[in-house]
């Protein structure tokens, strides 16, 4: 582990954006965004920075304190991990100049609103530092970090839905944490180490494993939204104001996946069966439909795209059946391993984009009408150009028509299915698909039709507008990469593996 | 004859956890919480946790035991009558509510009673793991400490550490975004009674160098700056019971400022030692003892400022007037 | 068995004694004001002989100081909430008759 | 039977009341004991194992992981009540109205 090259960039990742933040709270409404601002843009930099250093030296690593494994704690930057960061780099700053010009666009009516930006700071402090984590009990402490953020920027509003729906986001959080650190605890128990790396080399198969990966998975399922825990996802998301619920969607329940992905993969291998793999894809497959379906019924835009998270995440959770082989099949002979994989990370960052710009959209719809009933989208072409188009190439990426980076993750997501014969799966990426255009397609349909009378459509600034639209945009320049992105996610060592579940001693671990 | 003691301490901890959510007035559940919490303690005692002990009589039973009583006060009275309400109307409604809901109770008790099955035997059939004594005993000379709570806490997890101190001081900006930053109002309900002033102003002096004591303990026993900076707190959250609102007298600038001082000297120092060494959090050993004092001072007073203010924050929530109308 | 834990045993065993008789009052008494009554002086002396007997039985001037100081504390504590509890009851009582007549 | 066992086993047992009372608790108050009970038993569980792993001093990271735990935990239960607090002030609620 030690031989990995040492780098101050894990550190800094962390560190900065909560000094930005602490610095933010000394200042006032005007003062405290443009520190906060400062500080968004020296974190994405900060990002970049680091990303490029993986990219040339490949996974580096932090020893906090000096002190290796197990007693100390490790940062660790793989590929994957810098690909998350710079995911959460690229889609946090459109969102921070977004913010920006939005609360100034407040400020007139409300005064501003305090506290916005070292919240922001705060979680993507959070989400780094569970990106890079290596250890379980740290892993906990972050996700607690982005949990509080969270929830409090969800509530910021201070409307009393917006309240009511972040006491029922932050008990299901509080709940699935403490799930989390049970098995944390059993784990600790039994193996004395909390570091994945070395966990993945000791862990021994056994019931008390076994519980702890159940317990594990459930509070992480509570945490992602996951069928059948999604129900506080939808109000929460949809009473946040515009900017938050982009951070919310967007970004922070892929922290949970991400950990999800890290401890099935690295971690719990010897206790994961085949049915493990099909119990979670099918709570993923049931949450596509149902969250699709829910979408589409739905008559206002807000939820429509609180929603369709909800079916977009079903789609990471039905990656992890075609990671876990059946019994037999060797990770040799496994040769959709890799699609799977891509098609996992590219849904994650196709969908933080699309959906980041989805509801900065709907922020702009919000402003300029005051409300955001579906109906008084007639005529949006004719007086907002620039946001109607966000939304539909948004739109177009969620249904995942080429050539988005939402195609790219359905079709190697279908192209896994076939190739592993795992052909129960396809008619819910199909269907999925099908109803997401549907309730796209009615947007864009109401979108184009002319004004049955006139909508007050106030001025909105028109840089809002232009953010939203890079955001769509970048669901679709990411396809360009893919070549290099995926050549580099496989120098990664986790990034293309699978768990071979033969002769291995665990019970089903997941119900 | 001492295992006794444990099963009887275990059923009392069961039965306080099952009585608090059971019971039927929120008064009660809110007491037997606290009980709860103090059982919990004892727990510790008898594990030999007596850092964790301290920790959780002071800020779980202690702190959240104050809010949760701020919160009765303003939940309570309506409370109490909706329950004797609620029993009537319960009888009469009861027959055709209870079909609908025997069945989801149902599953849910079924649910647990496996998953508890499975938790029982899964703690039971733990295998040995051996922990990290020996590690933990091994490095403690280079850690600049003799206390191997405080090492663990300060060094070898240091990281942890300066997160948590950061989640506190989250807790507190969490509270603000739900109420507003509204600190400096005159506290609700400030106590008018002349003994409850003095006894108020007699402990201060007492807390603070109790408070003081634990973190200089810290080095080499029970205590350090989680545990002082509850006791500190306490002072604060005491002296605005009392009518003192101390945080009200703090200007703006310098709120922030013990409120954001843990944290940032933390890492600060941190990345000062970065800059020089290899990695954050890296102290030298000749060094580290005064650091960690330092650092642990600093973090205690962030945190005791940030309880002060939690409190005297959510201490302002209440209910100006029972809205009838809003009640069903 | 030495003279100390002789001793240190019987008034372990008052102290005991107190508490006993202070929770039955607690659950037998009718009102608040009786309960308070049981509760803070029979609980204090049960504490304050429990106190004195591990002073004896560990018979160290330094731990016998700091027990000393838990039992004044909790004596100070407990006279004063008994006092603001008791002062709140009265409060409301007061303000239930006043209501009632006007 | 070990001490160690008598506390992990109170520990499950706790957790499961808990994570029990979470769901079927109705009042917000009451919801936020239950995630704290569900705490408890967590830490309880880790530092059983502290005390089972015991040399010459019990295991000291369980013991800073439960100190950091609660800290965390009373944190987030701060925030719950605050929370709570508010809607009661705002809209009279004590309950989530529509609940399962």
């Amino acid at each position: 582990m030690t031989e990995l090259p040492i780098s101050p960039y894990p550190a800094l990742l962390v560190g900065l954006p909560i000094l930005m933040a602490t610095l933010s709270l000394f200042f006032r409404t005007r003062g405290e965004a443009l520190v906060g601002l400062i500080g968004a843009l020296l974190t994405t930099g900060l990002a970049i920075m680091a990303f490029v250093e993986v990219v040339q030296r490949g996974a580096v690593i932090h020893i906090l304190g000096g002190w290796e494994p197990p007693l100390g704690i490790l940062l660790r930057m793989d590929p994957l991990a810098a690909v998350f960061i710079g995911m959460t780099a690229l889609v946090g700053v459109f969102i921070s100049l977004y913010a920006w010009r939005y609360f100034r666009a407040l400020e007139t009516t409300t005064g501003g609103l305090p506290l916005f930006w070292p919240l922001w700071l705060f979680l993507w402090a959070g989400l780094n530092g569970l990106f890079l984590s290596n250890d379980l009990f740290n892993l906990f402490v972050t996700i607690e970090v982005i949990g509080i953020c969270a929830v409090a920027l969800a509530v910021l509003s201070g409307k009393s839905t917006a309240l009511s729906a972040g006491l029922r986001y932050l008990l299901a959080a509080i709940t699935g944490s403490m799930a989390y650190l049970f098995g944390v605890a059993l784990i600790y128990g039994s193996t004395g180490t909390l570091d994945l790396g070395l966990l993945g080399q000791v862990l021994e198969p056994g019931t008390t494993t076994t519980f702890a990966l159940l317990v594990i998975t459930l509070g992480l399922m509570i945490k992602m939204a996951g069928f059948p825990f999604h129900f506080w996802l939808p109000p929460a998301h949809s009473s946040a104001l515009a900017p938050v619920s982009a951070l919310l969607s967007a970004l922070v329940v892929k922290g949970a996946f991400y950990i999800l992905l890290r401890l099935w993969m690295e971690v719990f291998g010897v206790s994961l069966t085949y049915a493990a793999g099909q119990f979670i894809g099918i709570a993923g497959a049931i949450a596509v439909i149902w969250g699709s379906w829910q979408a589409f019924m739905q008559t206002s835009l807000k939820l429509i795209v609180a929603h369709s998270s909800v079916a977009q995440l079903g789609y990471l959770l039905m990656v992890f059946p075609l990671l876990i082989l059946a019994p037999g099949v060797t990770a040799d002979s496994a040769d959709w391993l890799s699609s799977a994989w891509t098609a996992g990370i590219y849904q994650v960052i196709s969908h933080a984009f699309a959906k980041a710009s989805f509801f900065l959209s709907a922020g702009i719809i919000i402003m300029a009408l005051g409300h955001d009933r579906i109906e008084s989208l007639r005529d949006l072409v004719g007086h907002m150009r620039i946001t109607a188009m966000a939304i539909g190439i948004a739109g177009v990426s969620l249904i995942g028509l080429p050539p988005s980076g939402g195609f790219m993750a359905k079709w190697m997501l279908l192209k896994g299915i076939f190739l592993s014969g795992q052909w129960w799966w396809a008619p819910v990426v199909l269907a999925g698909s099908l109803l997401t255009a549907g309730y796209v397609f009615m947007l864009l349909r109401l979108a184009f039709a002319p004004a049955r009378e006139k909508e007050p459509f106030r001025p909105v600034p028109k840089s809002l507008e232009v953010f939203a639209l890079l955001l769509a945009l970048g669901s679709f320049l990411i396809v360009f990469p893919a070549d290099s992105l995926i050549q580099f996610l496989e120098s990664s060592e986790v990034f293309g593996t699978g768990v071979e579940s033969i002769l291995k001693g665990g019970v089903h671990g997941n119900n | 004859m001492s295992i006794l003691i444990d099963i009887l301490l275990a059923i009392l901890g069961v039965y306080l956890a099952m009585q608090s959510l059971l019971a039927s007035r929120l008064s009660q559940s809110v007491f037997l919480f606290f009980a709860f919490g103090l059982a919990l303690a004892l727990a510790w005692v008898r594990l030999g946790a007596v850092d964790v002990a301290i920790t959780e009589a002071a800020i779980a039973a202690g702190f959240l035991g104050v809010l949760f009583l701020d919160a009765l006060r303003d939940f309570s009275p309506r409370d109490t009558e909706e329950q004797q309400n609620l029993t009537t109307v319960q009888n009469s409604l009861s027959r055709k509510e209870s079909k609908s809901l025997l069945l989801p109770r149902l599953a849910l008790v079924l649910g647990l009673g496996l998953f508890l099955l499975i938790a029982l035997e899964a703690v039971w059939k733990i295998p040995e793991g051996g922990g990290l004594t020996a590690a933990a005993e091994t490095l403690l000379p280079e850690s600049g400490v003799e206390h191997p709570v405080t090492a663990v806490l300060l060094n070898f997890r240091a990281y942890d550490t300066w997160l948590e101190i950061g989640v506190i001081l989250l807790g507190l900006l969490a509270v603000f975004a739900v109420g507003g930053i509204q600190i400096y109002r005159k506290p609700i309900a400030a106590a008018d009674d002349p003994l409850m002033r003095q006894v108020i102003l007699f402990f201060t002096p007492v807390l603070f160098l109790f408070g003081a004591f634990l973190l200089y303990i810290g080095k080499s026993g029970p205590g350090g700056a989680f545990q002082a900076g509850v006791l500190w707190g306490a002072i604060g959250i005491l002296l605005h019971f009392g009518g003192i609102p101390v945080y009200s007298w703090v200007p703006r600038w310098l709120g922030h400022l013990l409120l954001t001082l843990g944290l940032v000297f933390f890492l600060l120092l941190g990345f000062l030692f970065m800059a020089a060494g290899d990695n954050l959090f890296e102290y030298p050993p000749a060094y580290a003892g005064l650091l960690i004092l330092i650092v642990e001072t600093l973090a205690a007073i962030s945190i005791a400022a940030a309880l002060t203010a939690i409190f005297a924050n959510l201490n302002q929530m209440k209910k100006e007037q029972p809205n009838d109308t809003a009640q069903k | 068995m030495m003279i100390k834990e002789v001793i240190a045993i019987i008034l372990l065993v008052v102290g005991c004694f107190f508490f006993l008789a202070g929770t039955i009052g607690v659950l037998r008494f009718p009102d608040l004001f009786s309960r308070l009554h049981a509760l803070t002086k029979a609980d204090n002396l049960g504490l304050g002989f429990i106190a004195a007997g591990m002073a004896v039985y560990i018979a160290s001037p330094l731990a016998a100081l700091k027990i000393f100081f838990i039992w004044l504390f909790t004596l100070l504590a407990s006279s004063t909430s008994c006092y603001l509890i008791a002062r709140f009851q009265k409060e409301q009582e007061q303000s239930k008759n006043r209501k009632e007549q006007g | 039977m070990e001490i160690y066992q008598i506390y992990s086993l109170t520990s499950a047992i706790l957790f499961v009341i808990g994570l029990g009372g979470v769901f079927a608790a109705r009042h917000f108050i009451k919801k936020i004991i239950a995630t704290i009970i569900m705490g408890g038993g967590v830490f309880l569980c880790f530092v059983s194992f502290a005390q089972r792993d015991a040399l010459t001093f019990a295991d000291p990271v369980p013991h800073a992981l439960v100190i950091t735990g609660i800290v965390v935990a009373v944190a987030s239960a701060a925030f719950a009540l605050a929370l709570a607090r508010r809607i009661y002030q705002l809209t009279g609620e004590e309950s989530f109205t529509n609940d399962k």
